[in-house]
């Protein structure tokens, strides 16, 4: 895998969509170039302040040829804030590519369980399986309709985009993870990808352990450094007395080797 | 510039500084703990450019560290629980330092004990090995769950710093905590224990506390403070130890780049350390190294060491 | 909204505490020495909407103050080497009390003494004004050539203290200095010695060096570094204290909004003060009152107290 | 005096002139309409962070119709240089009017000498001047032509303006002050107002110590708040032991009144 860079990179295009969600497209050909599916960059839009740190997001998508990769922000504090407000062809500190590049494809269909910005994490993935000719099969959900998270990218990429809202206003009314349930009951997935929500990520681990897929978790953690300096973003192993690094054994996990609280 | 044939009066500038009779080719180090040396960083500078090398603390046995979360952001600064997690002295001394050594500047190895056995066994421990050039004492980390650090209490102190001085020939530099009235009544009872340099200041104890979870917000409750926040502190910290000692001071506590850097210089520090902004910009420490250079030049200075304490007039 | 017809939850909220069997409408006032009542500030809002006001700290007489610079930004804070300039207790008496006193919030007001007897002379002479309510004994300004405060050592705190306790009967608030190994243990001796409330935390002893002039940038050297970059340090000084003293707690250092002031209360302070935060937004103290009553009523609580310690757990 | 407002406004215009200083045009009608000669507002673009405390700046020129005002920003610091980079129709925070303002117009003959940064605070007062019909010198120098700052302003309200260069690019090459003296000589000004340069003011205090003129200071000083809250901006008061705070008792001093380095 390719040494990160640390670049000052231009803004060039922002879309919010849906409200909260800032779709920020940044030129930095390095990191385009060598991006893969699972990483992230930290990102910087501000000087010694309030806020100080970098903030982490997955890579969308990247295009290596363009020398572009899109972000996908939810608005959350004031670090999220001010990326959200920052005008087209600003520029913004970006480290990446970071964390662990998903390097195995082998399995024979794969299901993403994604909500609200967990969706960002996977969309990569998809693209990479679609490119491949790996079926993969995304179960959205969202709590109305209005707020699905990279709707059109995941539909994009996936052999079938399965809807479920909690108010119904579209497809499958209920949780997310009964129609995850049904995929594997049809034998169709046999890995299953989750972020984000706790409540997924305890459900893919409890399928995990019964053998029934493999399961993956994307991590989240507030990290300082996004390169193994701090030791800050860490999450409890399994059985173990001790902890992985988010940014360096991550982001994404085996979900039968950590702690899900 | 020397590409157009043009003289760049910085090179011609005297970084190089002496601690306890180890030469740093220049002043500036990262702070232990905020600064790894591996692949991961290939693509930001060689820390071979750097005026020394430290690994972050290490305890003779391993340790997890604390659970998360460990850091949480504050107004220009950061606070911390990591807790120091380690592999332990044997794993270190095997996987890590010989990649330190390799490198070329000058290895300062940062150890902590549990109890005063584990300082004793430490420090002898890295002495064997030949490959350290001085051996930082962390007397202050305000994370261990071991109670409050060695060098809040000048016979506590005292004690640590003369037992393991008189253990190795290896210069021994004491790293204080700023959480005490009179940071330079530390800096004096170190002095006098056999410390042959300082370094200053390792992070205050606080908290914060998540008002949407009304929890403290990290998951040890308390943390160290450092960033830029805290470096009127540290100045204060490095200037009041600078009038009252004579061995050198390794100044840290919110260094962001060479102004910083300068001030902390001027205060009577003769090295400087980077510590949680190499997080922030990974060429922190790079940047640092060619600011202090161009200001030293600018100002007509043709070594580093005669700023070294200027601003005491 | 209420216009609209529609009942704004907030309206409802009690927002009024008890300090030391005073009354204060609200848990926001300003900081010592960072708000004056004058016609300069009539366009922001009015002072009758504070939870209580306070003077800068006065002495028995006159005194100049430090020379310039007496200020100096730093990251998220700043330095202040005012040194406490004041026309004497008689003016202040005379042209200054009579004016808070007629605003309607609780009148705390802040003293200082060089000695012992000033002390006592000082409180007796605010007493016998019968126009404070409550009486804050400044303990803990770092830029005073007199020395070391009052409140860095145990039994100077618990002369003080003691002492002006007996001498008047208006609660007296003690105002502590964060310059110790550990706060709680002050917490402790002030309530011990009889304070009916505590101020926590004054400046942090700190300092910046210009680096072009080459020189300390305060005119006195030293300086108190106050403002958001204090904050985590300052929210451990209450959370620390609320676990060791049954006194309530004014909690300050950094508040420049709601969210730092729920903190504070979340932490266990009874009441916030804003101190430079007034500096740069000028509404500052009314902004966080308007804060801390949506955030209760978003919450579900009716009143603040109900929020008071809760990060405890 | 009207009591000061803090308002988030609006800056309609930016200009550099001459390199290095930045002229910004804000809207803010209280501010516009109850602005003196002599007066400041204290300004922030910035939130909680570094740097914190805003900056204070002299008052221009007010236009109470337009509802605008004026700055003349020498890009110095952190804090200028933010603002220098304020993009037209950006929103900062801005308080005032601050300090006293100039109310005394009784002399038969104003003379103006400044330099640098210091012109921008003397523009006002010219004005002034020109509408009540009195005579006001002028006596502007810089290290070279090119480095004049608010020339045209000058020259539009003055009965004179004259120049002085160290270089002799244009008018006197030498010092302001040996104008001011011809000035003085010619029996043309029995007051004077300086600023910025000590030269300048030791100068002028000098001449109102002997007599010879009514000298005026505008003086400067770091400050936290402009309102006299912190009192920051001390300045020490000639004979006396004590200061005087440049936001409340100035910015403009009698110089014989002050001490001065
Ligand atoms: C590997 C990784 C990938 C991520 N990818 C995405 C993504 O693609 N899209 C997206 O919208 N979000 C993503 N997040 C979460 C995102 O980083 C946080 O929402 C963001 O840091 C919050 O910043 P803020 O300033 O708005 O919030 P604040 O609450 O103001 O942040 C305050 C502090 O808490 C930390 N913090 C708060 N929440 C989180 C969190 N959930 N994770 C980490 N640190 C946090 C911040 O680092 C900061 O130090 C990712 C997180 C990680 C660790
Ligand atoms: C009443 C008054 C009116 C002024 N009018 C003008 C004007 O019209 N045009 C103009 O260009 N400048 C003016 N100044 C000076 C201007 O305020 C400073 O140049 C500016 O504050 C520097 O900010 P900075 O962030 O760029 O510098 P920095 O050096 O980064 O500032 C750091 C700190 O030092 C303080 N500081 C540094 N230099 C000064 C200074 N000279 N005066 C006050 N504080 C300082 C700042 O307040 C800040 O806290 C005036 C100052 C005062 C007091
Ligand atoms: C995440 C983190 C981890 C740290 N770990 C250590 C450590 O292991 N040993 C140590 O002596 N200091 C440690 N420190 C303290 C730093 O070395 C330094 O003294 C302090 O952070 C002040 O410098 P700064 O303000 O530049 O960060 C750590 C600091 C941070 C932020
Ligand atoms: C300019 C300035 C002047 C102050 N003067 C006093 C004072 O006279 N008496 C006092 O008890 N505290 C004084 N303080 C300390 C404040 O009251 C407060 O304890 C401290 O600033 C922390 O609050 P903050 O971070 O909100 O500023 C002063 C602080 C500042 C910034
Ligand atoms: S974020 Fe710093 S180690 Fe992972
Ligand atoms: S600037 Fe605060 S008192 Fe003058």
């Amino acid at each position: 895998m390719a040494a990160p860079v640390y670049r000052k990179a231009i803004l060039v295009s922002r879309k919010e969509s849906p409200k909260g969600y800032m779709h920020l497209v940044i030129r930095e050909e390095q990191i385009a170039q060598t991006a893969g599916p699972g990483q992230f960059v930290m990102v910087r839009g501000w000087h010694t302040g309030d806020p100080i740190l970098p903030r982490p997001f997955d890579i969308v998508l990247a295009d290596p040829l363009k020398g572009i990769f899109r972000l996908c922000i939810k608005v959350e504090g004031k670090g999220t804030r001010f990326l959200s407000t920052l005008k087209k062809g600003s520029g913004l500190y970006v480290t990446g590519p970071l964390g662990k590049s998903i390097t195995e494809f082998d399995s024979a269909g794969t299901a993403l369980l994604v909500r609200g910005a967990g969706a960002a994490a996977v969309v990569f993935l998809a693209e990479t399986l679609a490119k491949l000719k790996k079926p993969v099969y995304t179960v959205l959900s969202a709590s109305t309709k209005s707020r699905l998270v990279c709707r059109s990218l995941l539909e994009q990429f996936s052999t079938d985009v399965f809807i479920a809202t909690d108010d119904g206003t579209e497809g499958y009314s209920g949780n997310g993870t009964d129609l995850l349930d049904k995929l594997i009951e049809e034998g169709k997935v046999d890995t299953v990808y989750t972020c984000g929500a706790h409540r997924f990520a305890r459900h893919v681990k409890a399928l995990d352990l019964a053998g029934k897929v493999r399961g993956y978790l994307f991590l989240e953690g507030n990290m300082g450094c996004g390169m193994g300096d701090c030791h800050g973003c860490a999450v409890k192993k399994e059985g173990k007395d001790g902890y992985a690094l988010v940014c360096m054994d991550g982001p994404v996990f085996r979900s039968r080797d950590v702690v899900v609280e | 510039m020397a590409g157009a044939g043009i003289e760049d009066p910085g090179q011609q500038v005297d970084l190089s500084v002496d601690i306890a009779g180890v030469r740093f080719p220049n002043p500036v180090m990262p702070a232990s703990g905020t600064y790894e040396v591996d692949e991961i960083h290939d693509n930001f500078f060689s820390p071979s450019e750097l005026g020394a090398v430290i690994n972050k603390t290490i305890f003779l046995h391993p340790r997890p560290g604390n659970p998360p979360p460990r850091i949480w952001e504050t107004p220009c600064g950061m606070l911390n629980a990591i807790g120091i997690p380690c592999d332990g002295a044997e794993a270190f001394i095997r996987d890590r330092l010989p990649i330190l050594r390799r490198l070329g500047p000058p290895v300062v190895v940062s150890i902590a004990g549990e109890t005063m056995d584990e300082w004793i066994e430490l420090s002898e421990l890295i002495e064997s090995t030949g490959m350290a050039d001085l051996l930082e004492l962390n007397l202050s980390c305000p994370n261990l769950s071991e109670g409050i650090p060695w060098s809040t209490e000048e016979k506590t102190l005292e004690r640590v710093v003369s037992t393991v001085v008189g253990r190795v020939k290896l210069p021994v530099v004491a790293k204080l905590s700023p959480v005490v009235t009179d940071i330079a009544d530390m800096a004096r009872t170190a002095e006098a224990s056999g410390a042959a340099a300082l370094s200053m200041i390792n992070t205050y104890k606080g908290m914060a506390i998540d008002i949407k979870k009304k929890r403290p917000a990290l998951g040890n409750i308390t943390g160290g403070l450092s960033g830029p926040a805290i470096r009127p502190l540290a100045v204060w910290a490095v200037y009041s130890a600078y009038e009252t000692v004579k061995i050198p001071i390794i100044g840290m506590g919110g260094v962001d780049g060479p102004t910083a850097a300068i001030e902390f210089l001027l205060a009577g520090a003769s090295a400087v350390a980077v510590g949680m902004y190499n997080f922030i910009d990974p060429f922190a420490m790079k940047r640092t190294i060619e600011g202090i250079r161009t200001y030293l030049a600018e100002e007509g200075y043709s070594s580093v060491r005669e700023i070294i304490g200027l601003g005491h007039g």
